[in-house]
């Protein structure tokens, strides 16, 4: 290893007890190594990471493909008319089965989509609706004090234009036929948005 | 025009000493003590009574790097402090004073070491290549005396360097 | 007849041999030694993923004992790094030259125990993957740690003890590197000519050297201090009897320049004997070392007397009874044997004959250690055993994971420096040369036998029984 | 933002906390516990596992001690008063200590979390944001009551397997492994009351908001309520007591006060006061 003669003193003959001993290391830490990524390959562990995922954009698969877009922005229904809870409630609420069948009773009852509502309806099945936007356990956020804070006691906002208020964290879902998450609604989101409108900075107003 | 690179290597340091005092007193005219490098295997303070004070300024990179870790730590933890939405805290001041005290002196220590190292890396031309004529003797037991000049100076520095019973010359021309 | 020191003739040529000697491809013992500290360090892994997956519980820590040997641990090997630092950064400063030779293998253990306490914050974690949330880094949620927390302040002041201390072991080592690279082929040249940074010796070079090694060593001393007094915050800043004391820190720093003086020894008995660097690591320098270390011993012992006197006589009835839970409850074994092995055992090195007896002082160092490691068990446990609050008194020892990962933590920096030792000179060269060249050069004999001979050297020159070990 | 900040805060920071810090308290919630009404049936320590998804960890980690309760009843039998060795005392009963999180309005716990999991609201609750907690349980050692509790294992599997997890309070999550947890005065039930009232447009009444200890205490001994409130039932028992916020030691000259907080001379000014226990000596 150095280049001097002194230093470089080749060891003279191996015996053949320190051949087998050295074999008997390297078996060591082979074996050793072995257990470590095995070890390191179990550690992955259930709950110990925040969650992540923006689902940016991601479609969530409903049982029917209910189309925003028809209702909202071509028959320009108010968003609360079917998310009632929106303006009471921490959660906005998905209209049951018989709200859909108020109107659809009568209008375009032959389209295939409103056939297997009927269907849902003649058979007495929930429809079970896939949550698009869920923000983790952790948080607690309520669709009541924004509506307040941001249609009723907003001057100026007619609640005819309350999907405008709607749009700040679910996008603009008039637009889309599934509602999509185009937001990312982590921590930092709600922040900045508290900042601008000094909302509350309190840790326990979100967190539970 | 040409440069020559002329060193010298000598068994013991005060041969080396005794050339360079005899460089100083312009042995050989057109050469000063300002050309001459001298390559040890250990430190030699007592040279620069004969290569004159060189200084160095790796204490103001000190000085500097030390001012600018206390002034920016305390200034980052403040800042960092009073933009900290949550703020009540078992009713302590918001920029508390004890700890940013504690954490920008360590700041202050952190930036004086990394200034100093970096200021010592610059100054010393380290992470450059090494001169072409350095010998691997000199971090062993020998001393280099080194001297960069003209044409017209070598032989005489030849012959300084014989009279100083020189083990070896080595010598190099640069563009 | 004085025992042999430094010998000032010494070829040069001879030096640079002896220490690239000791870094020359491992015999089979090495590799052994090294299979044992991996084995060691493979129990904690394996005991930290256990406690990982599961949880906290299975290192059977319950409440109230939230902190038991992890902390203490860490602060033991805190502690252990300190003495690097005195040894190099002091010693240099008030140019004491007998430091020379000891200092490398010094401030490796300096780095290499720092680099041990760093794991045991992070280990003693419940959710250890959430760890860079102490870390002052900008996020666009507005929060950032608590700079209030004196765990905090631990994170700055170890970050900066080890790029400190790791920057000062490098730059000491960069002429040794020089040499290094000069002997050395094949990847070790590669990795020296990296490592030396083009390292020529120019006076230009050792003048700046100088330089950057006296302000370093000025950073480091306070540097040193700071670190272990803002460990002992973890405590002092804390409001719980037997931890809230005022001279907890300079108690801890007393503590850490103990238990590292200790460690040196032992490391220095080990290098001398395996890489036979007798003529380095000589009698005298172990003997100043010693009396550096019955010093230091007695000022902790002070120290030590002086808390317990404050505690009895401020009279506050929550420390007065974990006091005398202390000395007679049920960790007193340990408490007596710490006190035992701090105080008691170091007058072994006011002894010259037992100082120069290098078995004896192998034992005494490792034992002065023990004593020190329960010094920091004796301060964090007993406190959370008995605090304010009668109905939370309890006993806890610690579990199998416990001792699984404080084993291995030895494992851990035994293989550091097992590698280090190989790797690197552990004895500088470049300031041995030094050391011998202005002992030869400017230390006239008489002056000689006013510092570096001991008083009765001349009468006892017929003694040939006094040769040292 | 931050220079606002600094500015603005500068000038008020070093006010004590007896005066509410540097901000002002929407609320101070605060209990009293009349101890002389206290027999120790534990109920509100089930109502606060039933409340605040507590994990029941079994016989075993409990008696090593590692149980999570909020709320424990703390039984003393040698009352010095009494006579230590006196065989009779121990027929007239132990005394109990129902503890809790003090909320101190000068935590202890507050200022040494390195991540600032714990903080003081500004309802004058010492809070613990658990998915902020990286688990360094410096908290539980600085809190001289010891009322900080730690996940040592994940529980939820075995606490709550199905269906009890339909059981769950859906206000408060469920701590994994590795996270501090304490009383936090059903702050769930707090956030509740708080919306309701400004839901009707007015202020938080006394009564509107109940911890579910002292809902479901049978001697009504526990009492909570908001301390700012002059009249509040609390606010009330505080001064007939002559216990106030801000001052580490009552006057114990008058014999017939009962009011104390549990290690005041610590100075860390806990809401939660209690009556001494009147017995035949």
């Amino acid at each position: 290893m150095f280049v001097s003669n002194k230093f470089l003193s080749k060891r003279r003959g191996k015996g053949v007890g320190q051949g087998k001993v050295s074999q008997c290391l390297a078996m060591f830490f082979s074996v050793l190594a072995s257990v470590f990524i095995v070890a390191a390959a179990q550690a992955e562990v259930p709950n110990a990471k925040p969650p992540t995922g923006t689902h940016s954009g991601e479609d969530v698969p409903q049982p029917i493909e209910f189309p925003h877009d028809i209702h909202a922005d071509i028959n320009g229904i108010n968003c609360m008319y079917c998310h009632t809870y929106a303006r009471r409630s921490k959660v906005a609420g998905i209209p049951p089965t018989s709200k859909c069948m108020g109107c659809h009773s009568i209008i375009a009852t032959d389209k295939p989509r409103i056939k297997k509502l009927t269907e849902y309806w003649e058979n007495n099945e929930t429809i079970l609706w896939n949550k698009v936007h869920d923000v983790p356990d952790f948080v607690h956020f309520t669709h009541e004090k924004h509506l307040q804070r941001f249609v009723f006691k907003n001057e100026g906002m007619d609640v005819a234009n309350v999907s405008e208020v709607c749009a700040f964290c679910h996008g603009d879902v008039k637009k889309m036929t599934v509602a999509k998450k185009v937001k990312p609604l982590n921590m930092g989101f709600c922040v900045r948005c508290h900042e601008a409108n000094d909302g509350p900075s309190d840790c326990w107003k979100c967190h539970k | 025009m040409k440069r020559y690179y002329v060193m010298g290597l000598f068994s013991n340091f005060e041969e080396a000493f005794s050339t360079i005092s005899e460089i100083r007193q312009h042995a050989i005219p057109g050469v000063t003590v300002d050309d001459v490098t001298l390559k040890s295997p250990i430190e030699h303070p007592e040279i620069e009574e004969i290569l004159g004070d060189r200084g160095s300024p790796v204490p103001k990179f000190s000085l500097f790097g030390a001012i600018f870790g206390a002034i920016f730590g305390f200034l980052f933890l403040a800042s960092a402090q009073a933009n900290f939405l949550t703020q009540p805290q078992g009713g302590k001041a918001i920029i508390t004073l004890p700890s940013n005290i504690v954490l920008s002196y360590e700041m202050l220590i952190l930036f004086g070491v990394l200034s100093t190292v970096i200021g010592f890396m610059i100054n010393a031309r380290l992470m450059t290549k090494r001169h072409p004529l350095y010998s691997e003797k000199v971090s062993l037991d020998q001393v280099g005396v080194m001297l960069e000049l003209d044409e017209k100076n070598v032989d005489s520095l030849k012959e300084l360097f014989k009279k100083h019973k020189v083990l070896e010359i080595r010598e190099e021309v640069s563009q | 007849m004085q025992t042999k020191d430094i010998n000032e003739n010494i070829a040069w040529a001879k030096i640079n041999e002896d220490v690239l000697r000791s870094m020359e491809n491992p015999r089979m013992g090495y590799w052994v030694a090294l299979a044992a500290c991996v084995a060691m360090i493979m129990c904690a892994v394996l005991a930290e993923i256990y406690q990982y997956q599961v949880g906290m519980g299975p290192s059977g820590l319950n409440w109230p004992h939230m902190w038991d040997l992890y902390i203490a641990t860490f602060v033991f090997w805190i502690g252990m790094s300190h003495s690097g630092t005195l040894l190099s950064a002091i010693l240099h400063i008030i140019q004491a030259d007998w430091r020379k030779p000891i200092y490398r293998f010094a401030e490796a253990m300096t780095l290499f125990s720092l680099m041990t306490a760093g794991l045991f914050p992070i280990i003693h974690l419940g959710r250890v993957w959430n760890m860079y949330w102490v870390l002052p880094y900008v996020s666009d949620r507005g929060i950032w740690p608590n700079f209030r927390s004196p765990l905090v302040w631990d994170a700055f002041a170890i970050t900066t003890y080890m790029t400190s201390s790791a920057l000062f072991l490098f730059i000491g080592m960069i002429p040794d590197l020089a040499i290094c690279r000069d002997n050395a082929r094949g990847w070790r040249q590669k990795l020296y000519t990296v490592l030396s940074l083009g390292w020529q010796g120019d006076d230009r070079q050792w003048r700046h050297f100088r330089r950057i090694y006296l302000m370093m060593a000025c950073f480091l001393i306070p540097l040193a201090v700071s670190v272990h007094s803002i460990v002992s915050a973890d405590f002092a800043m804390s409001i719980m009897p037997g931890w809230h004391v005022t001279t907890f820190p300079p108690y801890f720093v007393a503590g850490a320049l103990y238990s590292g003086c200790a460690a040196i020894i032992t490391l220095f008995i080990l290098l001398r004997y395996f890489f036979r660097f007798d003529e380095y690591m000589t009698i005298p320098i172990m003997e100043k070392t010693c009396k550096l270390t019955f010093a230091i011993a007695m000022v902790w012992t002070y120290l030590n007397l002086i808390e317990f006197a404050a505690t009895w006589y401020g009279h506050d009835p929550v420390a007065k009874e974990l006091l005398i839970q202390k000395f007679i409850g049920p960790h007193a074994p340990f408490f007596w044997t710490m006190l035992f092995c701090g105080s008691v055992l170091p007058f072994t090195l006011a002894f010259e004959k037992l100082r120069r007896h290098m078995p004896t002082m192998f034992v005494v160092s490792l034992f002065l250690n023990l004593g020190m490691w329960l010094e920091r068990w004796m301060i964090v446990t007993p406190t959370l055993s008995f605090s304010h609050q009668p109905f939370a008194w309890d006993i806890m020892w610690p579990s199998m994971v416990q001792w699984a990962i404080v084993f291995g933590s030895f494992g851990w920096f035994g293989m550091l420096f097992l590698i280090f030792v190989k790797v690197f000179p552990s004895v500088s060269m470049y300031e041995v040369k030094e050391m011998v060249f202005h002992r030869r050069h400017y230390h006239s004999d008489e002056l000689e036998s006013k510092f570096h001979r001991r008083a009765g050297d001349r009468q006892s020159d017929a003694d040939p029984s006094r040769e040292g070990a | 933002m931050s220079l606002k900040n600094i500015l603005e805060n500068w000038s008020h920071y070093r006010r004590a906390h007896e005066e509410g810090g540097h901000h002002e308290y929407e609320h101070m919630w605060g209990m009293a516990i009349d101890l002389n009404k206290c027999t120790g049936c534990n109920a509100c320590s089930v109502a606060c596992y039933a409340e605040n998804n507590l994990p029941t960890v079994g016989k075993d980690r409990m008696r090593k001690g590692q149980g999570l309760h909020w709320l424990r009843m703390e039984r003393y039998w040698d009352e010095p008063d009494l006579g230590g060795d006196d065989k009779e005392y121990q027929e007239r009963g132990g005394s109990f200590l129902p503890m809790m999180c003090q909320h101190c309005n000068a935590a202890t716990c507050e200022p040494v979390c390195p991540v600032a999991a714990t903080y003081h609201t500004p309802d004058g609750l010492n809070a613990q944001v658990y998915n902020r907690c990286i688990g360094s349980r410096y908290c539980s050692n600085n809190c001289p009551y010891r009322l900080r509790y730690f996940n040592f294992y994940s529980y939820y599997e075995e606490s709550w397997p199905e269906p009890l997890n339909m059981q769950l309070n859906p206000d408060l999550s469920v701590r994994d492994k590795g996270v501090m947890e304490k009383c936090t005065f059903c702050i769930q039930r707090i956030r509740t009351g708080k919306d309701a009232a400004q839901r009707e447009g007015r202020e938080v009444k006394d009564g509107d908001v109940v911890t579910a200890c002292a809902q479901t205490c049978p001697t009504e001994a526990i009492v909570f309520g908001d301390l700012l409130d002059k009249d509040a039932q609390v606010t009330k028992l505080w001064k007939a007591q002559e216990v106030e916020l801000g001052r580490a030691k009552q006057d114990k000259s008058d014999g017939e006060l009962r009011g104390y907080r549990v290690l005041e001379g610590l100075n860390t000014d806990p809401c939660v006061m209690y009556m001494d226990r009147v017995r035949e000596a």
